[in-house]
């Protein structure tokens, strides 16, 4: 079992750089970098869902704020493109400090729901709040540049921002995989226990929102500047379950899942665009509900499952992709949830 | 003043329907139901489609609709809602989201994104005098509706032998059954009524809201936000706190509009801060 | 159509090929007035271009293509990339909702290859965000702020009470009505702005006959659902009996149908273009008829001119160059059944023409479906619009 | 033995008026094994949870030493070097019984913040940890997920996390439920071993094992102190008898 | 009173389990009509846990339950209830979010004698008292009394009691005694789990004892008597 990960661990790595380094090649640019914003923002989220058993519905909050902040100090203090994102991201995560502090202590559903009305409301702070975000209009004409060379292009703007979304990437694996993580992992499966073994659950727990906070802006920073503008869609609640949906399809618990949740769904928007069907919402919703219903490993989870042992341990969401699927839980014990 | 005040109570009124049908379902079946707002959309949906194909009335509708889309409660609940209860309560919370999609684009597909045409009832279409002011009789009509019908369902769940049941099966669904009560019986037709709630509110908002496939959608977060501020579950709380929130934003709007529609969510987090199962909610909310 | 850079390039049609992209809401809230149905004008518009000039048409193999942005302004600016690059589009049509039509904007400039915005109503497309490739074609805040602010008030109703939905679109509105409404010698004796969206406008329908003086007009600026609340509410609350007429900022004649004539009748409001309104757009819209299935409205209009003049434009220039087509466009005066009186001023790409006041009928005279609307009078084209604003820079 | 290390005064404990907890008194010496017996709901459970911080205590204050615990949360306690075992077994299902004695023996240093860093800087600990399952006899399944392990290896993992925090006081709550005959006096000799240098409380239903452990012995009733003493005392009290042990037991 | 031929109630065979923990080992047993039968066992022997495979509420089992004759071992809880199994559960089951009345008239009746309210009121005096009070303000022992009065009123034919003497003051106690044998009396029958063996003594006419989850013996009266000293040790108190 460790030599097999051993082995496949790198050559997973591999497989994953060639294909985000060929993909503005196999696919159009502006897609390719859509895919790979959303792809940290759903590792984002899923560092909350997957590994801490917090599902977040309002991380629109964070994805778009931190475009909007990135955004304004590119097109006002004329900051260069990095500069600009860290601006937004780090905004992001202080920005998610009250707002953690107030949900982080209420439970799975309760928590959902209060980060949504929360987004709700930094949604209409935004749309409200003309001078600085241009309203409804959005904020238009961001510029992108670097040390005077016009990123423009998105091709050439893919490459500029690739480094920084792997390092966002990266930094979401190495905080799954650190000592922090495992305490995360600790809380989300059972709280009581972490607490009696002496471990400070709310603060770990809120840690976890602002760092994926931070992570969620990285990536809303570097999509706003890719387009050259923040809109409103950003904060709006349908930003929020359009990464849900991308982690719960990619397979809650997996991390790569999610980005790979998040080129499906982009990849299935772009062609629906064009495709003439008006019912977006049909098909997307339709799939989703299929997930939900049979494959709640989705397909990350679903693929590591067939490949692995049952016996080896399942990265998990709080408490159902641990069973089979569709199997009813546990006997007698609710989830901890 | 005393006028807004009645007015706020009036938009209050939506939000407290809405929020009884999710406290129920809440409480009942430990389900929170994201498509509810689609379900409101389809209520005032369902009654344009009778009076426009079918010639249908007002009055009619209030009570067919609201019956059908129970039906269509129960089915769900039969068919899908059932199969995830045992597990996470947020898988449900993700169905139902993913159900509110495609409720609304189904609509949106068939009829449009414009709002669809809905008079008023002739019966209703005058105002009323109220001793200090008049008001439009729909306007009162929705108000007196809504408070009889929280009232009557309050009543049903505090007084009667169905009520007892729910409510005993909410705290003890194990022991209830064992003392000879079908608990399951009951579970599915209380989320049949949750559906029918929101739908009855939808046919009443026909005639006075723009009926489009999207009207359902943002009003439901508002919902949740007062939701939580009643705590979740409450069912008394989740409908005081509908009222009052219909109250506060009308006033809002009066005295402070730049702040009438994040008001709801400021008051959450005051509420939050201050009791965090929210006004009436028990402890269970909190990890 | 060319690829990057073929902007420049002089003469002939590049691939061999004009490509026209209809980018707009195609399932969301825009769909109704404009969406699939412009893509119809659009072919139309062809159509009789290629009958116009036959064997001696430029642009001979003339592709129409369409794209949802969903309203949303990420998808547009993504879709309006590919459209040029790999669909090879030569011009981009209709792009409601004015983040979107901004963004496209954006990218029209980048890539050098023409947009013209029907569907939003920004007059930044025109202002400060304006450039060299984008056209604004229909109509915009100010128009129709202008139009009804300053002839209802005119005709009689001095003092207003504006209702507006509190964010971009709305704020705009506002201010136009405002600054309308003064210049023609009334007052605005108080504007609210409402939440936006928002279902309940009770608030502002009660405070409206107790405010002092006592307006004489609701002004409201909401658009879409929202309007068809306010309207709703406005009747319910009987204010048209106590005195208070109703003149809304901007409505489609899809909004009308929504709400049934009789709920607005008597309403007045600025409207660009209206398929009952002379003989021949009577004959274009049954002829829309035919192929779209149902009445148009001023967008889908405004996209058939739009097409129209741009092949004529490409005829002009002997070429689908970008660079040369606009040359032709700037300045260009012309006449069709949308555009009477039109010109497209070169100094801001901003399309004049005479637009109309306005008023719903009631249903006792509606004879026809979607027969709603009254012209009561014609606003020339040189009056309609805002002078050009010296932010804008091509 | 010297004296009381952990103490209790007017402990009391209301839900909703109910009185679970209502005035505890109690003294825990040194170095003792101290073991906390009454009927089901005398408030048992209720005392170990206000011990360890689950539950605020209506009224009453208890001291570990100088600390005041009452008001303090469960992982604050536990810092302060009280542990607990839970009666119904508390584990993480997918870690493994070596992550899981890591995790507790990681805490106290602080490096459970780095999320910069690898996961592996927790194998520092692993030498401790093995040598800790070693002492439960979980050596053999050190790699096991906890899910899977037999229910009295579980209950072995509990006691090697609360040995982990290498505890002044251990509060075992139940530790012989559920286990056969076998497993019980494999956990008395356990509890025996690890109670060097240590203090112990636990509750306990099985009077064997009482017996054989404790030194002292409160019984509760009804959220009271029904009565205190060495086991060869209470059980011949009259009011114990009559309260838990029952009528016949006082003959014999 | 002598065991009628067929037996009201038999099982076969029962195992338990919860998660891994195996808690009834392969227990048959059988209860006759009219009789007052007890389990003993010390703390954790798995004597809730037979009342609960009994009644439908065990997740986890194998084997078979016979009542009145017919195999009920698939049949939900609300079923077997409604065929005269009549559950006082060990944590007495009493609902906060109801009266005491509502907890009186909670359970639907089903069997031949049921106790109309007005006998229960009059047996227990403190619940008429108290009969608006949600049901948890009463004190422990009301709250037990409440419980064994619920189940008096459906007339089930077979009581399933857990412990329904724990917490009660000894006065209360004999009236529990006198309460059970009255149904007896009425024709109703009784399986009780009971720690006090004093108790069960006086009021069962046959004891099985059960120890980590087996039946090890059946006891009548006598040899309970005889052998208490010896069963206490076992019992381990
Ligand atoms: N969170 C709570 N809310 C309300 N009542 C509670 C709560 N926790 C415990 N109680 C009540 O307090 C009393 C004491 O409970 P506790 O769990 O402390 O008993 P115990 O002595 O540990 O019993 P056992 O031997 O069965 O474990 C019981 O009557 C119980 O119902
Ligand atoms: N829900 C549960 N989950 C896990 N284990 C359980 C559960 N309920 C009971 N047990 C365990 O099963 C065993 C038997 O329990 P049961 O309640 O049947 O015993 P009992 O004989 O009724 O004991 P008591 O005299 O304490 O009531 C005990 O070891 C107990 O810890
Ligand atoms: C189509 C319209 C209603 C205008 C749109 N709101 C815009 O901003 O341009
Ligand atoms: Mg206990
Ligand atoms: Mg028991």
């Amino acid at each position: 079992m460790i030599l097999s990960r051993l082995a496949a661990r790198p050559l997973l790595l591999a497989a994953g750089l060639v294909a985000v380094l060929a993909l503005p090649w196999m696919i159009y640019p502006p897609v390719a970098l859509d895919i790979i914003c959303w792809a940290l923002f759903a590792a984002a989220l899923d560092l909350l869902l997957g590994f801490t058993g917090l599902l977040s519905f309002g991380h629109a909050a964070f994805w778009g704020s931190s475009a909007y902040v990135a955004g304004l100090l590119a097109l006002r203090a004329g900051l260069p493109f990095p500069l600009a994102v860290l601006g937004g991201a780090l905004f992001a995560a202080v920005l998610a400090v009250p707002v953690g502090y107030l949900s982080v202590r209420l439970r799975g559903i309760y928590f959902a729901m209060v980060t949504l009305a929360f987004a709700q409301m930094i949604y209409f702070v935004v749309n409200q709040w003309r001078d600085l975000t241009g309203g409804e209009n959005g904020l238009q004409g961001v510029p992108r540049e670097l040390a005077g060379l016009d990123l423009s292009d998105s091709f050439v703007f893919y490459h500029a921002a690739l480094p920084l979304v792997l390092l966002g990437l990266l930094a979401a694996w190495r905080i799954v995989r650190s000592p922090f993580g495992r305490v995360l992992m600790s809380v989300r499966d059972n709280p009581a226990r972490a607490q009696a073994l002496g471990y400070p659950v709310q603060r770990y727990k809120l840690l976890a929102f602002v760092l994926s906070a931070l992570l969620s802006g990285l990536a809303g920073g570097v999509f706003a500047l890719g387009h050259g503008f923040a809109s409103l869609e950003s904060v709006y609640w349908t930003t929020s379950g359009q990464v849900v949906m991308m982690v719960v399809l990619g397979g809650i618990g997996t991390l790569w899942g999610g980005a790979l949740g998040a080129a499906l769904v982009v990849l299935l928007n772009d062609y629906l665009v064009t495709s003439g069907f008006e019912g977006i919402g049909i098909v997307t919703g339709t799939i989703f509900v299929i997930i939900v219903l049979v494959f709640r490993r989705g397909i990350w989870g679903t693929a590591r499952h067939l490949v692995q042992d049952r016996a080896r341990r399942p990265g998990g969401p709080p408490s159902a992709a641990g069973e089979p699927d569709g199997a009813p839980a546990p006997t007698g014990v609710g989830s901890p949830v | 003043m005393l006028q807004q005040a009645f007015n706020g109570l009036v938009g209050g009124a939506f939000y407290a329907m809405l929020a009884l049908g999710l406290a129920v379902i809440f409480g009942m079946l430990g389900v929170v139901n994201f498509a509810h707002g689609a379900f409101y959309m389809l209520g005032a949906f369902g009654s344009y489609v009778l009076l426009d194909s079918y010639g249908v009335n007002f009055w009619v509708s209030l009570a067919v609709v609201p019956l059908a889309l129970g039906l269509v409660g129960v089915l769900l609940e039969r068919l899908f809602v059932r199969r995830l209860t045992p597990l996470d309560p947020l898988y449900n919370f993700l169905f139902t989201f993913g159900l509110a999609l495609i409720l609304q684009d189904l609509v949106k597909r068939r009829y449009g994104v414009q709002s669809q045409p809905y008079p008023r009832p002739a019966l209703l279409d005058g105002t009323v005098d109220l001793g200090l002011f008049t008001y439009p009789a729909y306007q009162v009509f929705v108000l007196a509706v809504s408070l009889v019908l929280c009232a009557a369902v309050w009543l049903v769940l505090t007084r009667t032998r169905a009520g007892m049941i729910v409510r005993a099966a909410t705290e003890r669904p194990e022991l209830t059954r064992a003392l000879g009560v079908d608990v399951g019986r009951w579970v599915t037709p209380v989320f049949g009524f949750g559906i029918a709630l929101a739908g009855f509110a939808g046919v009443l908002a026909a005639p006075m809201r723009a009926v489009n496939p999207l009207m359902g959608a943002d009003l439901i977060i508002t919902v949740f936000a007062v939701v939580v501020i009643g705590g979740l579950g409450a069912i008394f709380g989740s409908v005081t706190a509908g009222f009052a929130i219909g109250l506060v934003s009308a006033l809002g709007n009066l005295y402070v509009p730049a702040l009438s529609q994040t008001m709801v969510f400021i008051l959450m987090a005051a509420v939050l801060l201050w009791r965090p199962a929210g006004l009436f909610g028990r402890e269970e909310a909190l990890s | 159509a060319g690829g990057p850079g073929a902007g420049g390039s002089a003469g002939g049609i590049s691939d061999g090929k004009v490509v026209l992209a209809v980018l707009n809401d195609q399932s969301g809230i825009y769909a109704d007035l404009s969406g699939k149905s412009s893509v119809e004008a659009v072919k139309m518009a062809v159509a009789d271009y290629k009958a116009k000039y036959g064997d001696k048409a430029v642009a001979t193999d003339v592709e129409v293509l369409s794209a949802d942005h969903q309203n949303k302004p990420e998808v547009a600016n993504s879709k309006a990339q590919e459209l040029y690059d790999r669909q090879r589009a030569d011009l981009i049509l209709d792009v409601p909702s004015s983040a979107a039509a901004l963004a496209v904007a954006g990218v029209a400039k980048a890539k050098k290859k023409i947009f013209m915005d029907i569907g939003a109503a920004t007059t930044e497309l025109e202002g400060a965000q304006c450039n060299k490739y984008t056209f604004h074609y229909g109509y915009n805040t100010y128009m129709l702020a202008h139009g009804t602010g300053a002839t209802v008030t005119k005709d009689g109703a001095k003092n207003w009470y504006i209702v507006y939905p509190d964010y971009a679109f709305g704020q705009d509105m506002q201010k136009n009505f405002t600054a309308a409404v003064q210049g023609a010698g009334g007052t605005v004796v108080t504007s609210d702005p409402a939440p936006f969206p928002n279902d309940n406008f009770s608030t502002f329908l009660l405070k409206a006959p107790g405010l002092d003086p006592k307006p004489e007009v609701l002004g409201t600026m909401q658009a879409g659902g929202d309007l068809v609340n306010l309207v709703k509410q406005y009747n319910e609350y009987k204010l048209r009996d106590k005195g208070i007429g109703l003149a809304v900022g901007l409505m489609f004649i899809t909004d009308i149908h929504s709400l049934g004539p009789d709920a607005l009748a008597g309403t007045k409001f600025t409207e660009a273009w209206y398929w009952n309104g002379s003989p021949e757009n009577r004959a274009w819209a049954d002829k829309f008829q035919s192929v779209a299935g149902k009445r148009p409205s001023f967008p889908n209009a405004a996209n058939y001119s739009a097409a129209l003049q741009y092949l004529e434009a490409v005829q002009r220039a002997g070429t689908d160059g970008a660079d040369a087509v606009v040359k032709q466009l700037e300045g260009h005066t012309f006449e069709d059944v949308f555009a009477r009186n039109g010109s497209i001023r070169a100094q801001d790409h901003l399309l004049l023409h005479d637009v109309h006041l306005a008023q719903v009928k009631p249903s006792a005279e509606v004879t026809e479906p979607w027969d709603y609307e009254k012209i009561l009078s014609t606003i020339p084209a040189d009056q309609a619009f805002q002078p050009a604003d010296p932010a804008c820079k091509l | 033995m010297d004296g009381p290390v952990l103490c209790a005064r007017g402990l009391t404990k209301e839900f909703r008026g109910f009185r679970a907890v209502d005035g505890v008194d109690l003294d825990v010496a040194e170095g003792s094994v101290h073991a906390l017996v009454g009927p089901n709901g005398a408030g048992k459970t209720t005392l170990f949870n206000l011990l360890t911080g689950f539950l605020t205590p209506t009224a009453g204050r208890i001291t570990l030493g100088p600390h005041e615990l009452a008001g303090r949360r469960p992982e604050q306690v536990a810092r302060l070097g009280v542990a607990r075992s839970f009666q119904i077994t508390s584990l993480f299902p997918q870690m493994t019984p070596r992550e899981h004695v890591e995790l507790a023996l990681a805490g106290p240093t602080g490096v459970t913040w780095r999320f910069w860093r690898s996961d592996r800087l927790l194998d520092r600990h692993r030498a401790r940890a093995m040598d800790l399952l070693g002492e439960v006899g979980l050596a053999g399944h050190a790699a096991t997920p906890a899910g899977t392990l037999a229910y009295g290896h579980k209950r072995a993992l509990e006691l090697a996390l609360a040995l982990a925090l290498d505890p002044k006081v251990l509060l075992l709550d139940e530790p012989t439920a559920g286990m056969g005959a076998e497993d019980v006096d494999r956990t008395v000799e356990l509890i025996r071993a690890v109670r060097a240098g240590r203090t112990v409380v636990m509750v306990e239903h099985n009077m064997n094992v009482v017996a054989g452990l404790a030194d002292r012995v409160t019984v509760l009733q009804s959220g009271r102190v029904l009565a205190e003493g060495p086991y060869a005392e209470i059980r011949h009290d009259p009011r114990v008898v009559a309260a838990y042990l029952g009528d016949a037991h006082a003959e014999d | 009173m002598p065991r009628t031929d067929a037996p009201l109630l038999s099982t076969r065979g029962l195992s338990a389990w919860y998660g891994e923990a195996q808690v009834l080992r392969e227990v048959s047993l059988e209860v006759g009509e009219g009789e007052i039968v007890t389990l003993v066992g010390r703390n954790g022997a798995g004597k809730t846990t037979l009342l609960r495979c009994l009644m439908g509420l065990q997740a986890r089992f194998a084997g078979t339950v016979e009542f009145l004759g017919a195999d009920v071992t698939r049949l939900p809880a609300h079923r077997r209830a409604r065929r005269g199994l009549g559950y006082v559960p060990d944590d007495r089951g009493v609902y906060a979010t109801l009266t005491v009345e509502e907890n009186l008239t909670l359970p639907p009746v089903t069997g031949p004698r049921p106790w109309p309210l007005a006998k229960v009121y009059e047996t227990f005096p403190r619940l008429r008292e108290r009969r608006s009070f949600p049901g948890t303000k009463l004190s422990g022992g009301e709250q037990q009394m409440l419980a064994l009065a619920r189940v008096l009123r459906t007339g089930a034919r077979l009581l399933l009691c857990d412990e329904p003497t724990e917490g009660l003051s000894p006065l209360i106690v004999r009236q529990i005694g006198d309460i059970l044998r009255e149904v007896r009396r009425e024709g109703g029958t009784v399986l009780l789990i009971e720690q006090n063996v004093h108790f069960a003594a006086t009021v069962a006419d046959r004891h099985y004892l059960i120890a980590e989850g087996r039946v090890v013996e059946s006891l009548d009266n006598d040899q309970m008597r005889a052998r208490e000293h010896e069963l206490l040790t076992y019992l381990g108190i």
